[in-house]
């Protein structure tokens, strides 16, 4: 009985709960609610286990809400529940990390190839032929593996002589990171560039530059993180971090509450609350990717995160 | 006849089933008040929808969870189950997508090699006589590896129909898992309660030395049970794989402590001697429907981490003092007996 | 500790340490032989050995808890919590030393109310850690809802004193040596010898091996528990400073699964579940060879995957000889 | 039925039992006595296949046996009621008595009711009224002995061992159980009976065999012999010069403590203790002495009970504060709650006293500890395989004797022993004796718990006889007029 008096209420779903990342994301969803009056929840585990996904995913169906926003920790792993959510009419789509088999109405966000392709194709620039490139990665994550698939390609677009030499596993941990990347660039000394395909290496892997004394000077390695946290960002801005790669997980918000709404009120678009290409079959939407360099305004803007 | 004495063992055994009988009825209590209480403000808690999600949200870790309720009582624990179950997972998808061999033999071959895994845990801690603790931890560590290096890290999927009913099929309207659970819970909860073999679990675990006096093979008794707790943590993962429609080495993380959890809650005593199949079940209830509470009353969810460990400490504080109060039960009556004699034979010497 | 313990020393532990330092040294010459300049060189030994300090301590505070028959499941977690505390007051502007002795006062209440819950509650360590876990962890998300907490306007010192180094000039190389990393050392090397000849620390042992006897020989057993446990989280409030400092940031995720590379690394180093035994420099070398292990892992171009099994078998293999050796020795 | 030949048995090179022969014919109580510790729980141990023998023949039935298992000895119908209670306290007394021969169906499911029946059954028979649904543990020990009973009787065992079985009997209970044993005589059973209480030897046994520090000295037909005779062959001396001479003289009084109650175990313990005697606490096993004990220096929570030492209150609030007045406790359990097995002597001579072994660092000094526990290694004349041996590695009477020296390194004012000799041979234990006495001699305040008649006869001035936790009976032993028998009547209620 309640249900009904109250207000829309919509959810979305994440495999690193807080991260800064999902919470800027989490931010655009709920302003966006704000504006037509609709509620919001955040569920999801803090660990990238992609079954507790799956399982809040079905709960929150049985819940009753009005649609789902998730991003899928594992692709395959969140097909049934998606589906299962679908056959039951509750919208869902995916965002950041897609599952492409899946029923989702549509994937909001960036391309992570492409994203990880624009970093590839930057440093590919700066390095030329002669980059030498260390990933630190968290192995079994899709999103991951396409960033790296994509860094690689654009490495090589531009650059055909450059080469990814080695690749560390840090856990997802911070204080790992630094271990494992320090000893990467011990095993490797002719490592120029360190991509970190997830948020969390970037610190520990800048932390390893230090440690093998290659922070500053004519052979510092780049560090391209792949986080707008703020301590990165500060990193960006004081040349610590060469580039981050700035998705933009506010507008990925915002879009996939907008989908979600207009999907659950199929109507001719005439005004912000009937936005409704409702009934017009709408194609991803990629959110855009922007690598981000010392002295780029964006960085400024980034720096007060929102509160939840 | 000693009549004094035989009163005192009528009153103590019932003083004893009342305290384990009030904790079980105190534990249902507190979670139908939870159920019915998010119900009150919150409503959709007792749909069939949500009741359903709500049962196979924790029914992976409830499996998980009878097996280590015999590994506890037994007087032991079970790390492992964890890695066990996301193991499983992983072998019988290879087995089914990569090796494409039929669904009934990947199963039968999943199994079978969780019980062996089941089988090494039991004979490394009778053979190594170190704590199962850190046998099981080991094994834990090293399968978790395991999973994660010959997945690459990557999830397996493509399973067929057949299989998929594992997880989400329906027998009589409700889940696979969930029919599972329940059939595993009611024979293993009679076998415990009445079979021979199950019944010297009790023994062992109340002191070896009484188990071996009388008798009882505890290495083999033990290495059993381990083998027991690995082959459901294996059915789980089966299950779980069919469920999700892929096999994940990050699945269940964790999955072992919310088992033990849910033993400690349900009133099994984590040294061993004590504990029943009804006790594991309430104790999975109550944390499935604090998880439900979690989602439904869409509190921060970031507080759930924080009230599931306070749930705990308060569960295990509270057996704690039934237990205390059924000691105390004991001494007043052996204080009754004492001044019962005393006073009978007043005036008598000195 | 007392005569009897360097006996122990003598007939079980010092074998394992001599043992395991054969071990670590064989480790060490193997990855000197196959990965010479990448090894053997002083910034690989020095990231190596500073970045193994964090584990280090947890694993010191696992160890004193295995002592006195106890288990600390919640190191990991308490780590985070603290380091977050110090991190958010630093940032609203507290000074860095009230911030740390926050962090302290934190990590104190969680080791007290373990001890408290184990000592005078009864209740099983196990238990009581695994609920502690579960909720400093929890509160350190809500504090931070699971942002990286970073502190610019923390006095420059304390940011700068994770990573100092005095410089040492030996020939014409020069050798940085962390600071961190000696004081530490310091620590560890302070407590050890403390812990074995301090009456005071010496009793651990005693309520360790057999509480019921520790209790009829006039040693108070609830509070040296209490005490083990407080010291404990000294040791995690230690790592958590060094962490935070070296960072900058406080995170909620510090510590993950700590507990148990902690615990591997304890028992590896000699110390029993079933208390009364356990050495600093056992720990001290186990976690040694952890890191070893995980080093040459990587310099030997491992593949990452299975980085995560190796502290597990370290560990299995390790009981495994503990029980052979026991055989021998017949007991 | 059964025939022994030359059995032997060492433990760690102490020689328990030295080629023994023993035999058991069907339908006889044969009762088997001996000193504390001279063996004959290890014999019948070794019967019921729960030691290992080092050398000899067993026969049974005519056919040489070797059970390396409990199990194969209850099946070949030998079982055994255990000097030590064996059963379980968490399950209920049916469940118990059918342990491992359960009647269940073919599939292997208890049948509850049918063995609560076949429970009631045994109990009828035996006369006793136990509830069989009851749990152990919530039985006193006289009940648990005889559901011991029961539970060899329904194995219908053929040769039943009865390992001091009335040790924690009260006289209504060994009647109860005296009409059992004779109704199972009387079907043909053989049953061993061991006991320390000569008397109900002579009611109930047929033969009589006597063992002295591990050798077999005579078997006789019980017509044919006096108690006299017996304890002679037990002691291979008299009985007097067994033990130390009695206090030379004794002082006032140093420990007074008054209305000491623990909740369930101790009813108002009042009693005095005077410089220089030894007082003896006489009791069955379970009277609450153990138990008053402890509630002195507070190792369970009392109830009530003040002190005063040497004429000054003292608040006694725990064992620590009881160490530091000078009143020490010994444990009558050295292997649970006495020593530190794990630790070789010097560890645990100085558990109590680490303080006193430091060097001027403040620094524990292993030399001066270990100087300390050289010393007492030969006051004591403990035998060590090593100064760094493990005290678990040590034979029990050793253990005893490091046991002791841990209590007397604090230098105590009041020391209490409680079982100062369990288990442990006659050498140390007269060794023990004598330095008990001289501690006395030399001012001490000297309190023994032992449920050895014997021993608290032979060594006290004054003798408190126990019973559910309170004192019956205060006997002057100055001239060691006290017998075994007006303790007895004391220790047990009719
Ligand atoms: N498990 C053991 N380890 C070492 N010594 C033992 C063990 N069991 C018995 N002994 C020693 O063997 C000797 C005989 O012990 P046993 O228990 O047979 O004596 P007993 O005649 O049964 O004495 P009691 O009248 O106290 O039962 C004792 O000196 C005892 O110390
Ligand atoms: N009636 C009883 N029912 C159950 N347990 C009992 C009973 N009486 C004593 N006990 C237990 O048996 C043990 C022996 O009792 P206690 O030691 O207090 O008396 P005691 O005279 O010292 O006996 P012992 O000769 O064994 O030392 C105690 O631990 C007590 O808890
Ligand atoms: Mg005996
Ligand atoms: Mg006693």
């Amino acid at each position: 009985a309640r249900a009904q008096e109250a207000p829309e209420h919509y959810a979305m779903v994440v495999f690193l709960k807080g991260s800064e990342f999902f919470n800027w994301a989490y931010a655009g969803f709920q302003d966006a609610a704000k504006t037509v009056g609709a509620t919001t929840e955040l569920q999801g585990p803090a660990d990238w286990d992609a079954s507790a996904e799956a399982r809040a995913v079905d709960q929150l169906v049985a819940k009753g809400v009005k649609g789902i926003a998730v991003t899928a920790g594992d692709a395959d792993t969140l097909v049934a529940s998606i589906n299962a959510a679908m056959d039951k009419s509750v919208p869902v789509l995916t965002f950041d990390s897609d599952s492409p088999k899946s029923k989702r109405l549509l994937f909001v966000g960036t391309n992570n190839f492409n994203a990880g392709f624009a970093a590839g194709k930057a440093i590919g620039e700066k390095h030329g032929d002669n980059a030498r490139a260390g990933i630190s990665l968290f192995p079994g994550n899709d999103a991951v593996n396409q960033r790296i698939q994509g860094f690689k390609a654009g490495l090589a677009s531009v650059a055909p002589g450059a080469k990814v030499i080695a690749e560390v596993n840090d856990e997802g941990d911070l204080q790992k990171a630094e271990q494992v990347n320090t000893a990467m660039l011990q095993a490797n000394p002719e490592i120029n560039v360190i991509f970190c395909a997830h948020g969390n290496p970037a610190t520990g892997a800048l932390a390893a530059t230090r440690n093998v004394g290659r922070d500053q000077g004519d052979n510092k390695i780049d560090v391209v993180a792949w986080a707008i946290d703020v301590p990165i960002l500060l990193g960006v801005q004081e040349g610590e971090f060469t580039m981050t790669v700035a998705q933009n997980p506010y507008m990925m918000g915002v879009q996939s509450f907008l989908q979600l709404w207009s999907a659950a009120h199929p109507t001719q678009f005439d005004n912000m609350n009937h936005p409704g290409f409702g009934n017009v079959p709408t194609a991803d939407l990629d959110t855009g990717v922007k690598i981000l360099m010392q002295g780029d305004p964006a960085v400024e803007a980034l720096m007060t995160p929102p509160q939840l | 006849m000693p009549p004094i004495i035989d009163r005192q063992s009528r009153a103590q055994r019932s003083a004893g089933q009342k305290t384990a009988l009030v904790q079980y009825i105190g534990l249902f209590a507190i979670t139908l008040a939870i159920l019915l209480g998010t119900q009150l403000f919150f409503g959709n808690v007792l749909t069939a929808a949500n009741l359903e999600v709500l049962a196979m949200n924790l029914v992976f870790e409830g499996i998980m969870a009878l097996g280590m309720t015999f590994v506890v009582i037994s007087g032991g624990i079970d790390l492992s189950v964890a890695s066990v179950f996301a193991f499983a997972e992983i072998l019988v998808a290879k087995l089914m997508v990569e090796a494409g061999l039929p669904v009934p033999a990947a199963i039968v071959i999943t199994l079978v090699t969780c019980t062996g895994i089941g089988a090494l845990n039991g004979f490394m801690i009778v053979a190594f006589r170190v704590h199962p603790i850190i046998i099981t931890m080991g094994t834990l560590l090293t399968l978790r590896g395991v999973n994660l290096a010959i997945t690459d890290g990557r999830s397996i999927s493509g399973f067929s129909e057949g299989f998929v009913f594992l997880g989400s099929g329906k027998v009589l309207g409700i889940n696979f898992p969930i029919v599972f659970f329940i059939v595993t819970a009611l024979v293993l909860g009679v076998l415990l309660a009445n079979h021979r073999f199950f019944r010297q679990l009790y023994v062992i675990g109340g002191g070896e030395r009484p188990a071996r006096l009388s008798g009882i093979n505890v290495n083999r008794v033990k290495i059993i049970i381990y083998m027991l707790s690995a082959t459901l943590a294996g059915a789980a993962g089966i299950m779980a794989a069919a469920r999700y429609g892929a096999a994940h080495w990050g699945h269940g993380n964790l999955a072992e402590l919310k088992a033990i959890a849910a033993v400690a809650v349900g009133g099994a005593n984590i040294n061993g001697g004590s504990g029943t199949i009804g006790g594991t079940v309430l104790g999975v209830i109550f944390l499935a429907v604090v998880h439900n509470a979690f989602v439904t009353s869409a509190v921060n969810t970031f507080w759930y981490d924080v009230v599931s460990g306070v749930m705990l400490l308060v569960a295990v504080l509270l057996s704690r003092l039934t237990q205390r109060r059924n000691l105390f039960a004991q001494l007043r009556i052996r204080q009754a007996k004492m001044d019962q004699i005393a006073t009978s034979t007043k005036g008598e010497s000195l | 500790m007392n005569s009897s313990e360097t006996s122990m020393v003598h007939r079980f532990v010092s074998t394992r340490e001599a043992l395991l330092l054969l071990i670590n040294v064989a480790i060490f010459a193997f990855l000197a032989i196959m990965r010479p300049e990448a090894f053997a060189s002083w910034t690989n030994l020095k990231a190596v050995l500073s970045l193994m300090t964090y584990d280090l301590l947890l694993a010191m505070a696992m160890t004193v808890v295995l002592i006195v028959r106890g288990i600390d499941l919640s190191v990991g977690s308490v780590l985070a919590l603290t380091s977050v505390t110090m991190a958010l007051l630093m940032r609203d502007g507290v000074p860095v030393i009230p911030a740390v002795f926050a962090g302290l006062a934190v990590a104190l209440a969680c080791g007290l109310i373990n001890g408290l819950l184990i000592a005078k509650a009864g209740i099983l360590p196990f238990l009581v850690t695994l609920g502690m876990m579960s909720v400093a962890r929890g509160l350190a998300t809500v504090l931070t809802t699971g942002q990286y907490i970073s502190f610019p306007r923390a006095e420059r010192w304390f940011t700068q004193f994770g990573r100092f180094e005095f410089r040492l000039q030996i020939g014409d190389s020069f050798y940085g040596i962390p600071l961190p990393l000696l004081i530490v050392l310091a620590v560890i090397l302070l407590f050890g010898l403390l812990l074995n000849n301090l009456p005071l620390l010496s009793r651990l042992f005693y309520v360790g091996e057999s509480p019921e006897a520790a209790k009829l020989s006039g040693i108070r057993v609830d509070r040296h528990l209490i005490a083990s446990y407080l010291i404990a989280a000294a040791f995690v409030w230690f790592a958590a400073v060094l962490m935070t400092s070296a960072t900058r940031i406080g995170y909620a995720n510090y510590g993950i699964g700590a507990e148990l590379r902690a615990l591997a690394a304890a028992i590896v180093g000699g110390a029993s579940i079933s208390g009364g035994s356990g050495s600093i420099v056992g720990t001290f070398l186990g976690v040694l060879m952890l890191a070893l292990i995980g080093n040459g892992f990587i310099l030997m171009n491992g593949n990452p995957n299975w980085q995560q099994a190796t502290v597990g078998i370290v560990l299995i293999a390790a009981v495994a000889f503990d029980a052979v050796r026991r055989y021998r020795t017949g007991w | 039925m059964l025939d022994l030949r030359g059995v032997t048995k060492s433990f760690f090179g102490n020689q328990v039992l030295h080629a023994v022969d023993f035999n058991v014919r069907a339908g006889e109580v044969h009762a088997l006595i001996g000193e504390n510790g001279a063996g004959k729980s290890t014999l019948v141990n070794i019967i019921a296949g729960i030691l290992k023998r080092d050398g000899g023949d067993i026969m049974f039935d005519g056919k040489l046996v070797d059970f390396g298992h409990p199990l194969e000895a209850m099946t070949a119908g030998i079982s055994m009621v255990h000097q030590e209670l064996s059963l379980v306290p968490n399950i209920s007394v049916a469940e118990n008595i059918y342990l491992r021969h359960e009647k269940s169906n073919t599939l292997g499911f208890n049948d509850w009711r049918a063995m609560r029946r076949g429970a009631a059954e045994i109990f009828e028979r035996m006369g006793v009224d136990i509830d069989p649904a009851a749990p152990v543990g919530s039985l006193s020990v006289g009940m648990q002995q005889l559901v011991e009973v029961a539970k060899a009787i329904s194995l219908n065992a053929r040769l039943i061992i009865m390992d001091e079985p009335t040790s924690s009997l009260s006289e209504k209970e060994i009647a109860e159980l005296f009409v059992v044993v004779r109704d199972l005589k009387a079907r043909g059973i053989g049953i061993i009976f061991i006991s320390h209480k000569l008397s109900e030897l002579f009611e109930i046994s047929d033969r009589l065999t006597v063992f002295r520090d591990g050798q077999h000295i005579a078997t006789k037909d019980i017509a044919e012999i006096t108690t006299e005779d017996v304890i002679q062959m037990m002691v291979g001396r008299h009985l007097g010069d067994l033990f130390p001479p009695k206090a030379s003289q004794i002082g006032d009084v140093v420990f007074e403590c008054t209305n000491v109650s623990r909740f369930g175990y101790v009813r108002d313990l009042t009693f005095n203790l005077r410089r220089g005697e030894i007082l003896g606490l006489a009791g069955l096993v379970g009277s609450g002495r153990t138990e008053a004990m402890r509630a002195i220096v507070n190792a369970d929570r009392r109830l009530s009970g003040r002190f005063k030492l040497n004429d000054s209150e003292v608040s006694l609030s725990d064992p620590f504060e009881a160490m530091r007045r000078g009143i020490v406790y010994v444990s009558e359990d050295r292997k649970q709650s006495g020593l530190f097995l794990g630790y070789d002597i010097s560890a645990n001579i100085g558990a109590s006293t680490l303080q006193h072994y430091r060097n001027r660092f403040g620094m524990l000094s292993r030399a001066a500890l270990r100087n300390k526990a050289r010393t007492y290694v030969d006051t004591m004349s403990i035998r060590l395989p090593n100064v760094l041996a493990r005290t678990i590695d040590l034979s029990g009477g050793n253990q005893q004797k490091v046991l002791l020296a841990k209590a007397l390194d604090p230098q105590p004012t009041v020391l209490i022993v409680d079982e100062p000799t369990r288990g442990v041979d006659v050498g140390a234990k007269s060794l023990i004796h004598a330095r008990l006495r001289e501690l006395a001699e030399s001012g001490v305040g000297v309190v023994i718990v032992s449920s050895e008649m014997p021993e608290v006869i032979g060594m006290s001035d004054r003798i408190l006889v126990f019973r559910n936790g309170e004192v019956t009976a205060e006997l002057d032993n100055r001239s060691g007029a006290v017998t075994q028998e007006m303790v007895m009547t004391h220790a047990t209620h009719h």
